[in-house]
């Protein structure tokens, strides 16, 4: 345990930091130019696990195990999402045969 | 904190009733329950309190006094759910247990001391209004909605937690008080990972309340959904996204005022313009409603621009008038749309020659959305104006004051149509639960304007 | 067992995965490109055991198996809450086992509502 | 000083009588719903009368009556007090008085009406309203008054809605007050942010002590004078006043002109001091009250509407109190506000009397010999004409006077036009009297078939009315005359500040005061005149619009030559420049800016909703712009 987290002390924090906001960014990007409802949703899920990597690293960083425990929360609330998303999803699909997000304006202006 | 633990078993009763087939028995265990849950929490006043469950949540006035609005206001609302959702489908107890669940989470957000329940209370309400919104399953209107609702209500969960993240990792803790120390320990040299945290978490918070310009799903989502849903969200929802966002400023962040402040003003202004004057051209009392929110939010935003002692007392005065007369609001629109099918503005002609009750409340809740004086929403907007102005944003105020006009001109359009414009109709069905609620509002909002001495300075 | 390792150490690394990449790549384009192409309507149909391809393959599966799946995802994500108990099993004594006995019940609660909703009972 | 404390009952009657007459609207009888709602309003003047002769007596002037906290935390308090002094009291005896009479006109004017129980319930609610704006001790409950006053006045003018621009004139009504009333909320705030009070006793104490010319007081007077231009109707927010005849008359009476539409000079004169200490300010609300003076009365010339020419009448004579105002005599704008609410509110209801009479005909060139078939109505209205035009001994001439002996003070130009415009009126106010009352009639068989007297409840008022048009002016004799000036003395208290009172300047020695009086009196009886000669003697008729060159040919048969002359030289130029100013400013230029400001403003809700586009897409782009432009913004502002 104590060699684990040594050895990602050992690459610097900036490196982590890094990382996660290039995911964090591939999953806005995800959300913006897809169009797949549930390549969106996924986009989504890209996003918040980016978050929990860096949440993970600033965790050890700091020694300090609320970080960590933050990770379980969100884990949680992403299934929890995963759960409510695809039941709505599942009810479009019924009406109206697509997940394309562009079908869905008739609420506008 | 009675009140938490009361509100959430209250919801998993209801469901359990739901199971059990005594239907009868929701509405009443509901307003029973969350009116001994109100008691209960006001109970909890107490100036001198001390976070609780390791420092998770502080149970202080200002926390007592929010979810003291909140529960109140649900009762309302709840009061007004009577034959509403047995229209919509037989499982009428998951709906009164999906709103309880999301006052519970509700109840974390006005109470938090930790990010980390800000967030779980920000997730439990949203969750639950997701399905919410799109209880009506087979109205394609209300389906839109929820996945609206929900595609961008958990992208900005997204961005929500990435700023948590970085404030995390740039003082490490999610305790506002460890927060609040790393700011003061050193003002001038905090890492800058804490003010793109502070940013997006802004733009999360702003994104729940619903500011310009992360305001999109607002009219979108409150036409879709089922009017006592949107009704639901553009009073309980927003005063707790709004006590969040103050709680957390008020706590943490206020050392750093000359880097947020400007951002906030941005967003006010933006709110103010786009929900005023987008408001003017709707044809639809609904969504004009949500335009009007969108703008309330505008002068809101005034309290945490002039970030001071009173602010919390100006938002909840200014929550509590605008909530009240919106509940009116949308108890009338529940009863056009049963009964008429239709929300335009000409619907309400000839309202006063019929329904000269509603028609007497319903003005009441429009004078008070226009702010005109002897109604409480006069007391909000004048605390909001002298807040603002105390801290010389003479401009602002002025760009507010303008907007207010442009306010009253919409609002007055339904007094208008129900006063001034003749038209055979048939008079409107007013249950006797809609009678007392709408009575009752236009009274609190009466006496509020009237003598707003028993709530101004109550936090 | 303090490592030092440089950018220069994962080199063969690099290498040993530019190398399977690249066989990869290599034969399926050159299967792709010196293979014969001859197509029938019955090569591109779908394979069902020799016998008739009946309807479409995207036909609509039951809600049961959505609902079994989500109910799984749910319950077993709950799992993670009890890894930092059972770690501190000891440090939280008493107090934590009445806490987590009240989070299992909660639980048990969603459990006995799902059963009682007949979410989980496969019959039409 | 019992009645002094009990001065909350003031108000509450008329709001018992809107609560009764409001909720019983369409349960009790018309002639219970009358009594009820002027029973209320005359237990108020009754009280009035009593806190009027005990401030009289009393040494002490000023009393502040509170009532309880309204508004009350650690940063804002703000106290529903009342402030009894002479000129509150002098204006409660107004607005009581006079509103009673109208009530009791009203059960007469309004019997045949539906909405009768409506009509009390309102004209109840805004003389409480009313009360509010002149009992307030602080500008928050004034401004509840000035709003309360606004929304009924929107009301009434609306209260025949079925006719759409009627419906529409309420609207401009409501948009152009509100205009004023945003300038008077900012006033309000700046008040608050400089002297930590919006007490009327708070701020004059501590406006008292600073200098003259101060740039926030600049400010402050600017934005409240703004407040007092939508509310009484001064140029360029004029314009909905002579719309706002689209009520009842004696609404008309009651509210656009009695009453409502000098809050803002009361409001002046109640924040006299800030003004006295902005001269600016001062000299801005000079010229604009002359400029709306003589404007108002050139386009009174031409109106042919019986209610118009009382409405543009209205507007100038409000001008001359903004006059009287600007150079600071602030005693003479109240004087003449309240001679004015006398003879204005006795024209408007003699008016209402030939309309009633004529059923509901408001044309003046379909009227005409009425002097025999409407006896008291007749002499009512000559005395109300006399008084207006500024002929002594009458009411307005005194006032009128006074005004402008000040004026001459400050510029003997303001005197020039003002007395111009003291021409002018005279000229259509016969003008008006003759067509109205003389020569033979021009309606139609039916409703010369149908004229008749009003009924007592009609003519009582008109009589008391009259006789206050008559005599009012004894209040203010000036010295040149003999008279003390009793109403300067009594109101003496109000102008006097810690360590600053506001003295106007002396009047100037007797003989040219007597000069300039001549010169007006002179003018306006050979305006007189002139209007006899044209419309009584000569068969001058003004044109059904499209028909000028049947009027040329009825002026060649006149052998009246200098009917022609004058017809060349005055009537024409007047004529057209009447018209000018109606047409081009009045209907195109001011109507023109407020319109387009709400088109504007439409327009801008027309294409700013298509960026709520519907497309989910589209607002997460948005979002994200948002996101990176914050983002932007924070990484140049760490």
């Amino acid at each position: 345990m104590e060699t684990v987290s040594q050895s990602i002390q050992g690459i610097p924090l900036n490196h982590y930091i890094l990382l996660s906001a290039i995911i964090f960014t591939i999953g806005v990007i995800g959300v913006l130019i897809r169009r797949n409802a549930i390549i969106i949703f996924m986009s989504v899920e890209l996003m918040l696990n980016a978050v929990n990597l860096l949440l993970t690293a600033f965790s050890v960083y700091w020694g300090d195990a609320s970080g960590q425990v933050f990770v379980f929360f969100i884990m949680a609330l992403a299934a929890a999402e995963v759960a409510i998303g695809l039941a709505i999803l599942t009810m479009i699909y019924r009406n109206t045969n697509s997940t394309d997000i562009n079908i869905l304006n008739r609420l506008k202006w | 904190m009675s009140a938490l633990i009361t509100i959430t078993i209250l919801a998993l009763l209801l469901l359990y009733l739901g199971l059990f087939k005594a239907k009868k028995a929701l509405l009443p265990v509901a307003l029973i329950g969350l009116m001994v849950a109100l008691v209960l929490s006001l109970m909890e006043w107490d100036s001198n309190a001390a976070p609780i469950f390791s420092n998770m949540m502080l149970y202080d006035r200002f926390a007592v006094a929010f979810s003291g609005i909140t529960i109140f206001l649900t009762i309302l609302i709840i009061a007004l759910s009577k034959d509403y959702f047995e229209r919509i489908s037989s499982n009428v107890a998951e709906y009164y247990a999906l709103i309880l669940f999301s006052l519970a989470g509700i109840i974390l957000m006005v109470s938090y001391h930790n990010l980390s329940m800000l967030f779980i209370g920000i997730e439990i309400m949203s969750v639950s209004l997701y399905i919410l919104a799109g209880i009506k399953k087979r109205d394609f209107a209300s389906n839109e909605a929820a996945l609206k609702y929900f595609l961008m209500g958990a992208f900005s969960t997204g961005i929500l937690l990435f700023g948590v993240t970085l404030i995390y990792g740039a003082s490490g803790s999610f305790d506002l008080e460890g927060i609040k120390q790393y700011i003061l320990k050193d003002p001038t040299a905090v890492s800058p990972l804490l003010y793109t945290g502070i940013t997006l978490l802004i733009v999360g918070l702003s994104f729940k309340v619903g500011a310009a310009p992360f305001h999109f799903w607002v009219p979108d989502v409150y036409e879709g959904s089922p009017s006592l849903i949107s009704a639901y969200m553009s009073t309980v929802v927003k005063v707790a996204g709004f006590a969040a966002f103050l709680r957390l400023i008020m706590f943490s962040f206020a050392p750093l005022q000359d880097f947020w402040i400007p951002m906030i003003i941005g967003m006010s202004v933006l709110s103010l313009l786009i929900g005023n004057v987008t408001a003017v051209y709707q044809q639809h009392f609904k969504r004009m409603l949500a335009y009007s929110s969108i703008s309330h939010v505008g002068y809101m935003l005034f309290a945490i621009i002039a970030l001071n002692g009173s602010s919390d007392n100006a938002v909840f005065v200014y929550a509590a008038a605008y909530s009240v007369a919106t509940i009116i609001a949308f108890g009338v629109l529940i009863l056009l749309q049963g009964q008429v099918g239709n929300d335009s503005f000409d619907s309400f002609n000839g309202l006063a020659r019929k329904n000269p009750f509603l028609a007497l409340t319903l003005t009441i809740a429009m004078l008070s959305l226009a702010g005109i004086p002897l109604t409480a929403g006069f007391i909000g907007k004048f605390m909001m104006f002298s807040k603002a102005l105390s801290s010389y944003h003479i401009f602002l105020v002025v760009f507010a004051a303008l907007n207010a006009m442009i306010g009253i001109f919409y609002y007055f359009k339904v007094i208008v149509a129900m006063y001034f414009k003749e038209e055979d109709r048939k008079e409107l069905i007013v249950p006797v639960y809609f009678k007392l609620v709408l009575g009752f509002s236009a009274l609190v909002t009466i006496a509020l304007g009237v003598y707003p001495d028993f709530i101004a300075s109550l936090i | 067992m303090e490592v030092q390792s440089l950018p220069v150490d994962y080199l063969p690394i690099l290498f040993q995965m530019l190398v399977a990449l690249g066989f990869v790549v290599l034969t399926m384009t050159i299967t792709h490109l010196i293979g014969p192409k001859r197509k029938t309507a019955d090569k591109l149909s779908p394979f069902e055991a020799g016998i008739e391809v009946v309807g479409n393959a995207r036909t609509p599966v039951s809600i049961k198996y959505f609902l079994v799946a989500i109910l799984f995802v749910l319950f077993d994500i709950e799992v993670i809450f009890m890894y930092p108990w059972a770690v501190n099993f000891r440090e939280f004594g008493v107090e934590g086992l009445i806490e987590m006995f009240i989070f299992m019940a909660t639980l048990l609660l969603g459990y006995i509502y799902v059963i009682k909703k007949k979410a989980i009972e496969w019959g039409d | 000083m019992l009645l002094i404390n009990l001065v909350w009952l003031v108000p509450l009657f008329p709001l018992v009588g809107f609560l009764i007459n409001g909720l019983g609207r369409n349960v009790l009888p018309k002639g219970v719903i009358g009594f009820i709602g002027s029973l209320s309003i005359l237990l108020s003047f009754i009280v009035s009368i009593g806190i009027f002769t005990e401030l009289n007596a009393s040494d002490i002037k000023s009393f502040y009556i509170p009532l309880f906290d309204w508004i009350h935390t650690a940063a804002v308090k703000v106290p529903f007090a009342f402030q009894i002094d002479p000129l509150s009291s002098i204006m409660l005896l107004i607005v009581t008085g006079i509103g009673f009479l109208i009530h009791v006109y009203s059960i007469g004017y309004m019997k045949l009406d539906n909405g009768f129980g409506k009509y009390f319930s309102y004209l109840n609610l805004f003389i409480f309203f009313m009360l509010l704006l002149i009992l307030g001790s602080n500008y928050v409950v004034m401004f509840i008054g000035w709003e309360g006053v606004g929304l009924c006045s929107y009301l009434l003018i609306g209260f025949w809605f079925t006719n759409p621009s009627f419906a529409t004139a309420a609207k401009k009504a409501f948009v152009m007050n509100r205009i004023g009333d945003l300038g008077f909320l900012i006033a309000i705030f700046i008040i608050f942010a400089t002297f930590g009070s919006v007490e009327f006793g708070d701020v004059f104490m501590q406006a008292a002590k600073m200098e003259s010319g101060n740039t926030t007081l600049l400010w402050i007077t600017m934005l409240l004078f703004v407040g007092a231009i939508g509310k009484s109707a001064q140029i360029p927010l004029f314009t909905w006043l002579p719309d706002a005849m689209a009520g009842p008359t004696p609404v008309s009476a009651l509210i656009h002109a009695a009453t409502m539409v000098t809050g803002g000079v009361y409001m002046i004169i109640r924040s006299n001091i800030l003004f006295t200490l902005s001269p600016v300010t001062l000299h801005l609300v000079a010229v604009i009250g002359i400029i709306t003076a003589i404007l108002a009365a050139a386009i009174a010339v031409s109106q042919t509407d019986i209610k118009k020419v009382l409405a543009y009448s209205t507007v100038s004579q409000l001008g001359y109190m903004f006059l009287g105002l600007g150079v600071g005599a602030y005693t003479g704008a109240l004087f003449h506000v309240i001679t004015h609410a006398f003879f204005k509110a006795l024209l408007f209801l003699c008016a209402g009397s030939v309309i009633h009479a004529m059923s509901n005909e408001q044309d003046m060139r379909k009227m005409g010999g009425l002097k025999k078939k409407l006896p008291i109505t007749f002499v009512t209205m000559m005395a109300g004409t006399l008084a207006i035009s500024g002929i002594p001994p009458f009411s307005g001439f005194f006032s009128k006077d006074e005004i402008l002996a000040h004026a001459y003070e400050q510029s003997p130009l303001l005197w020039v036009i003002g007395v111009i415009t003291a021409l002018l009126t005279s000229f259509y106010m016969f003008r008006m009297l003759y067509l109205t009352f003389y020569k033979g009639f021009r309606g139609t068989q039916e409703q010369e078939h149908h004229l008749h007297e009003s009924p007592a409840t009609m003519t009582i008022p008109l009589v008391i009315l009259a006789i206050l048009a008559v005599f009012g002016g004894l209040i203010g004799i000036p010295e040149v005359f003999g008279g003390h000036h009793w109403l300067a003395g009594f109101l003496a208290p109000i102008f006097e500040h810690p360590g600053l009172v506001i003295v106007a300047e002396t009047p100037m020695n007797h003989s040219t005061e007597l000069i300039l009086m001549a010169v007006s009196v002179g003018g306006a009886i050979i305006a007189a005149l002139y209007a006899y000669s044209r419309y009584v003697k000569g068969s001058h008729i003004p044109a059904v619009d499209g028909s000028s060159r049947d009027l040329l040919s009825k002026l060649s048969y006149n052998k009246f030559y200098v009917d022609e002359v004058y017809e060349f030289i005055i009537g024409r130029p007047l004529n057209a420049l009447s018209s000018f100013f109606y047409k081009i400013i009045d209907k195109g230029a001011i109507d023109g800016f407020v319109n387009g400001l709400g088109k504007a403003t439409s327009e801008g809700s027309k294409v700013l909703r298509l960026l709520q586009s519907g497309n989910v897409g589209f607002y997460i782009f948005m979002m994200i712009t948002g996101i990176v432009a914050l983002l932007v913004y924070g990484f140049y502002n760490i």
